[in-house]
């Protein structure tokens, strides 16, 4: 009994001391008024969190999140079914996807400022541009490693290929995209705020731009908190979902004989 | 082959099995699975190997045929062919006459990975049901294969569990369920129950007895175990080397029922496993 | 047979270049001020980036990414392992290297202009903080995940301690290590950009960025254009490093996949 | 966030909406004013103000139709027409009364300023060859105008040392010694100065003279759809420029709240002055000394209708 | 027991194994290995499981013994609580007299999941050499080991590959290689043979024999397979449902030296399997 309290006892005092130090830092002034104490952080917070230019933010990042994540998600999975289906469209598609996977939609950044503007649309167009071929690549790799064995017994039995399709490749492929949307899922926080940030898209990233221009630096660290805990609900979401949809899959089951 | 039940003897169990099975049979003289010079290269070119090289053998209706061989023989290689997941390169495989091109719809495979050929996002019910939905079944029949192939393999309290929190001989016997409800007429077997402890082994062994008598199947079962071969079969197909090839076919003539105890402590077991013994333990 | 793979390599190779065909030819006469002609981008890659801004800006930009990565890498390895050996370090850092991880790193760069002002040194710190968590809890799933039979085999065998945390629970856990590697070098590269575009006048991302702002679009193009190709190469190279230290992991995973 | 699609026909109450860029200065008083009066319903407007990150963003947001109108200086407009962006000038947002070069306390006019500090070597813009000088933005308003100073006074421009800082961490870099000049906007300038540094020179003043600086700019497809609606928002924004002018007391307070600084800040700095007209010499004066400095290579050929209604 | 070597006698083979065996020999009375009232409960609390309850054999030295039992009885906790790598609950395990508390440096292990335990990013050889290092033997000794080791396995030729790049019997040698070249003098081996081809596992049997035979071990062995237990042991523990306990240590009473066919298909071979097979089958 008493060791299981243990842990939660050092991270109590982990988060606790944390927070000393900041103030004691923040108190002594080592960074000028560029690090302003834990109290008027928390205190500003509160404020920020009465109004609702914070709210209509907070939505709308969330909103461009999970939109794109939607969108991203739907083509993603639509697109790797088709390249890991056929194996010319995979040749095709496999140097400019090889290519593109690694850039980060904050290089088409300025593009898409010019082309689109500081705009919802913006944002959404470079969310999707980064959660896509994470998706794509997942899922088609999903597709290349469906079982054989479960191949062949769908087969044997006489199922069509489609049905096979939808009813062996797909499911097993479904692993390999929870991963995907796994990663995906906060990589689309960050592009979102990134958007505001550098591109002035509208959402938090936008307002921690100007707390920065403006020099306020306690708004600043208070909406890079809430950030931090966006971050771990959508995590937190992102798991639970993964959880219910592959609760069959060896990482999630429950009893293991 | 004293101990082979004529397979058109209609017993209680066999229910709507029949409506499946041609009623006219097949003549005595024709096999019901003919296998001859089948020969099986996998790639080609530079890459090119073979398998199987020439392998010819039958097995009647209602016969229980093992075949034991090596490892990496080929024993799979020949199942899927016969199940017309791979074309052969040459000569053919025949059902009641007719060459296998497709799988054949009176065919079912239990393959040699169970944990890898049950679909693990779906319950054993939904296992069952998965190859049956092509078949357009009304849902009565459906429930009543699925209920039946599980109440003979003793898992019907198991039917909303999924696959993976079975053990390893409920999976096997699961998959075997999955292969009954579709009603086969032959069921082919691929090592079915290795990596099972002994107990469940012997459990299995007998179920396989009890398929064939109920269900009046023929079934052709590739194992790795002599004593497991001997036990169950009328007739064991010994494979050897590379390319594979028929050593020879021993006629097993232990009498039926068999039993685990009595028919292994029988001379004549000893007589026949040590005769397969021989022929597949390589020169020292 | 041979066929088949003729074909292959002629769509692999083909579309590619197909695309970059159409790229040029329907660009070649464009005057819309933002999709200059493709031609136009490569003559201004050219002039900007080999060798005006080679080493003012190409150079710098590549080496706070390398600098700032090599730190990241060393200290998430090394933090990993103190975390996962160490529970009372674990339950004391865990709430707040989540929470840390659960902010967008980019959102981290306003604050380290604040602290540490805009120069290099600022750059490199962004980089290798952002890029540290990744690897780190990595390191700490890869350690804990180790199998308890390859534990228990380093115990029957008495091995030392040092022997099972070098020769054992390393090695284990490097096929996860990598994969955190790789994703500390994607947030280092962002990252780096990022930086570069909210706090600095020089690097390939500020230029990019100034070209944006003043509507050089070509220019903006061109500064694109490298930052891919950069991307894609700097992918590259870390692959073919995994490739080398992973070989035994690569090669068992092929061979168990083609079972 | 404003995205969807303009609508170019009146609303059921018959007003038209009209979504506009600002980059939240102190001169956006101007149009609050236009917004808090009603000078805008009088045009029969809607006006929808959003904050974009900076003119560049805003004008690509405007000339795509994202937004109908934005808030650029001069200098990012010219950058944009010199790589054909098609733009229209609608009405001036702010600049300098005719005649403020001259004026004798050119810190009470320009709210632009070169920033060092007290102790500095820096006593004239040739002093900046070779130091750090920060500004907002590479290649905009601050950079062209100081490089102006600095050619002026018989230097080099291309040998200072240009840091992008956002004016609070500018300052705080000054003070800490880490650049040697900032270039700052108000109310930063004031804030600096009140920190112990001096202001070496008004850069804006010096380079534009007086006119319109901060123009209220609409992309050319928009000014074809919404030309009516145009119309309407230049009149409200120059009877709203006249009252800012005319009530100065009451713009400031609306500058310190759009800023959020303290209103004696605000009133410590330049004061605002919002024309009433914009004037195809003042941006050729501008033009012809981004030409002269190198910003751009020629001059850009300003079309005959690059003002609305003239 | 009349086929088992006086373990004292020097043979060919033996070589250092000598060095590091005590000369000072054991009392006849005292058994190398004395497992009594063993219990073993995992967890605690409302989760506890217990899985052993008591346990009371003993392992002579030179002796080969086998233990079967149903899966999941707890055979793989014995063994882990023999190389102290659980410590018992109560009663207590003990190597000539002295309680296990920790891995006792005479004894080796070879794993259930042979593909689990070897090091995947090893080569053969390393894999060998890695318990060794902290021996500081001499670089000479290092390579004598290895290649004697794997020598007796036969994987000489495997020494450069890693472990992956194997079949799955080949790997199993490969770990069994690494217990001979750590020269234990008690070898414990779980279920070692399982998912390998009869062929193979004829090989590894008569391997375990030869290894006896040559190094003068004390082995214990955990099976599936009766048969293999009767085949190879001098005593067959037979373990029997939850929690263990044994159901009856059966003495096998065949001459030496056993034959892969010749043996099997003694009477006394068919009579010693049925005693073991019938304690086993649980009422149908
Ligand atoms: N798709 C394939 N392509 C190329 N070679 C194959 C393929 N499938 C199997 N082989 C090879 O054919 C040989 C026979 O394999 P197969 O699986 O049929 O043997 P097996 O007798 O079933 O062995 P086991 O008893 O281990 O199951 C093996 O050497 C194998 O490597
Ligand atoms: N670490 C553990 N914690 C809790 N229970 C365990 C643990 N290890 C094993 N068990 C349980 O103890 C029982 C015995 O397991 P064990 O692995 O010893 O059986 P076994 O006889 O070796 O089985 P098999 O023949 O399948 O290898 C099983 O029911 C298992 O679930
Ligand atoms: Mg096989
Ligand atoms: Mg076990």
């Amino acid at each position: 009994m008493k060791a299981s309290i243990r842990p939660y006892l050092f991270s109590i005092l982990g988060v606790a001391a944390a927070l000393v130090i900041w103030q004691v830092l923040a108190e002594a002034k080592v960074a000028g008024n560029a690090l302003p104490p834990a109290t008027t952080v928390f205190t500003t917070l509160a404020t920020i969190l009465g109004t609702g230019t914070f709210w209509s933010s907070l939505g709308a990042t969330i909103g461009i999140s999970i939109l794109a994540l939607a969108l991203a998600a739907v083509a993603g999975v639509v697109i790797g079914l088709l390249v890991g289906s056929f194996e010319s469209v995979r040749y095709a598609t496999l140097a400019v996807l090889e290519f593109l996977k690694p850039v980060p939609p904050i290089v088409i950044l300025p593009l898409a400022v010019l082309v689109l503007g500081p705009t919802a649309e913006m944002s959404l167009f470079l969310v999707v541009f980064g959660c896509l071929l994470p998706i794509v690549m997942q899922t088609v790799d999903g597709v290349q490693g469906t079982d054989p064995v479960a191949r062949d017994t769908a087969r044997s039995y006489g199922m069509g290929e489609r049905e096979i399709l939808a009813r062996v490749v797909l499911p097993s492929a479904m692993p390999y995209i929870g991963t995907a949307m796994r990663v995906a899922a906060p990589a689309a926080l960050v592009v979102t705020v990134v958007a505001g940030l550098l591109g002035g898209g509208p959402g938090l990233g936008q307002n921690i731009y100007q707390a920065q221009a403006a020099g306020d630096y306690a708004s600043l660290y208070g909406l890079v908190i809430v950030l931090g805990v966006l971050g771990l609900l959508f995590q937190g979401a992102t798991r639970l979902a993964e959880r219910r949809v592959l609760h069959w899959h060896e990482s999630y089951r429950e009893v293991v004989p | 082959m004293s101990n082979r039940p004529a397979p058109t003897l209609p017993t209680r169990n066999r229910k709507s099995t029949m409506a499946q099975q041609p009623e006219t049979r097949v003549s005595a003289s024709t096999p019901r699975l003919d296998v001859s010079h089948l020969a099986k290269t996998y790639g080609s070119g530079a890459k090119a190997r073979t398998v199987i090289e020439d392998l010819t053998f039958t097995v009647d209706a209602g016969e229980i045929v093992c075949i034991v061989g090596p490892s990496g023989v080929g024993k799979t290689t020949l199942l899927k062919c016969l199940a017309g997941l791979h074309p052969a390169t040459s000569g053919r495989a025949a059902i009641d006459g007719r060459t296998i091109s497709g799988p054949p719809s009176e065919m079912a495979l239990v393959f040699q990975d169970y944990n890898r050929s049950l679909m693990p996002w779906l319950t054993v019910r939904k296992n069952l049901v998965l190859p049956l939905r092509h078949l357009k079944l009304s849902a009565a029949e459906l429930k009543e294969r699925c209920d039946g192939a599980l109440a003979a393999v003793c898992l019907s309290h198991a039917d909303n569990q999924y696959p993976w929190q079975l053990s390893g001989g409920m999976q096997q016997r699961v998959a075997i369920a999955r292969a009954l409800a579709y009603r086969p007429e032959i069921l082919i077997m691929d090592e079915p129950f290795a990596s099972v402890d002994a107990q469940t082994r012997f459990d299995l062994e007998d179920l396989c007895l009890k398929i064939r008598r109920d269900f009046a199947m023929t079934i052709l079962v590739v194992t790795h175990d002599i004593d497991e071969a001997v036990y169950l079969a009328d007739r064991v197909v010994v494979l050897g080397s590379r390319p594979a090839r028929v050593l020879k076919v021993v006629d097993v003539d232990l009498p039926a029922p068999r039993d685990q105890i009595t028919t292994r402590s029988l001379p004549e077991f000893a007589r026949q496993r040590t005769e397969v013994l021989s022929l597949i333990k390589r020169p020292a | 047979m041979r066929n088949v793979k003729m074909r292959n390599w002629v769509i692999g190779i083909g579309t590619p270049v197909l695309l970059l065909v159409a790229w040029w030819f329907l660009s070649a006469n464009s005057t819309d001020p933002f999709f200059p002609p493709l031609e136009t981008i490569l003559i201004r890659f050219q002039e900007l980036w080999l060798f005006e801004h080679f080493q003012s800006d190409v150079l710098l930009s590549l080496g706070n990414l390398f600098l700032g990565f090599v730190i990241a890498a060393a200290a998430g390895i090394a933090l990993g392992f103190v975390t996962a050996l160490v529970p009372p370090v674990r339950w004391m850092i865990d709430p707040l290297i989540h929470f840390l991880r659960g902010i967008p790193p980019v959102a981290l760069v306003p604050i380290f202009i604040s602290l540490i002002g805009f120069g290099t040194q600022m750059r490199v710190t962004s980089i290798a903080l952002a890029a540290l968590f990744p690897t780190m809890i990595a390191t700490v799933d890869g350690i804990r995940s180790v199998s308890n039979d390859l534990m228990d085999v380093a115990r029957v065998y008495r091995l030392t301690r040092k022997e099972r945390v070098l020769k054992v629970l390393l090695p284990a856990a490097t096929p996860q290590i990598f994969s955190g590697l790789q994703v500390s070098l994607q947030v280092a590269f962002i990252v780096m950009i990022a930086s570069e575009m909210l706090g600095s006048s020089q690097g390939i991302g500020a230029m990019t960025l100034l070209a944006q702002q003043s509507f050089m679009t070509a220019d903006m193009w061109a500064g694109i254009l490298l930052l891919g190709v950069i991307g894609f190469l700097v992918n590259v190279l870390f692959s073919l490093l995994r490739r080398k230290v992973l070989s035994w992991y690569i090669g068992s995973r092929r061979l168990a996949r083609a079972s | 966030g404003g995205g969807s699609s303009p609508a170019a026909a009146p609303a059921a109450d018959g007003t038209t909406t009209l979504k506009v860029g600002t980059i939240g200065i102190g001169s956006d008083a101007g149009i609050r004013l236009a917004a808090d009066k009603g000078f805008f319903k009088e045009q029969g407007l809607n006006v929808e103000i959003s904050v974009i990150a900076n003119p560049p963003a805003g004008i690509a947001a405007a000339q795509s139709g994202q937004i109908d109108l934005t808030y650029t200086p001069s200098i990012p407009l010219l950058n944009a027409l010199s790589q054909n962006v098609p733009l229209k000038i609608i009405a001036a947002a702010d600049g300098y009364k005719d005649g403020a070069g001259d004026s004798s306390d050119l810190n009470r006019v320009d709210d632009t300023g070169l920033l060092v500090q007290k102790a500095s070597s820096i006593t004239r813009p040739k002093d900046l060859e070779g130091k750090n000088v920060s500004v907002p933005a590479r290649k905009a308003q601050l950079e062209v105008t100081v490089s102006k100073l600095v050619k002026d006074d018989g230097g080099d421009p291309a040998k200072v040392n240009w840091m992008v800082l956002d004016p609070s961490s500018a300052l705080q870099s000054l003070n800490s010694g880490r650049v040697d000049a900032a270039s700052l906007v108000a109310p930063f300038t004031s804030k600096a100065v009140s920190e112990g540094n001096q202001l070496l020179a008004s850069p804006g003043v010096e380079f534009f003279e007086q006119g319109a600086i901060g123009l209220w700019v609409s992309g050319a497809n928009t000014v074809k759809s919404k030309e009516k609606a145009l119309a309407g928002f230049k009149a409200a924004i120059y009877k709203a420029n006249a009252y800012a002018n005319g009530h100065i007391d009451e713009a400031q307070q609306l500058s310190a709240e759009i800023t959020k600084t303290p209103l004696d800040v605000v009133k410590s700095g330049a004061v605002n002055y919002w024309p009433d007209d914009v004037r195809v010499e003042d941006i050729e004066r501008a033009n012809n000394n981004l030409a002269d400095l190198g910003f751009l290579n020629a001059p850009v050929k300003l079309p005959a209708d690059i003002i609305f209604g003239k």
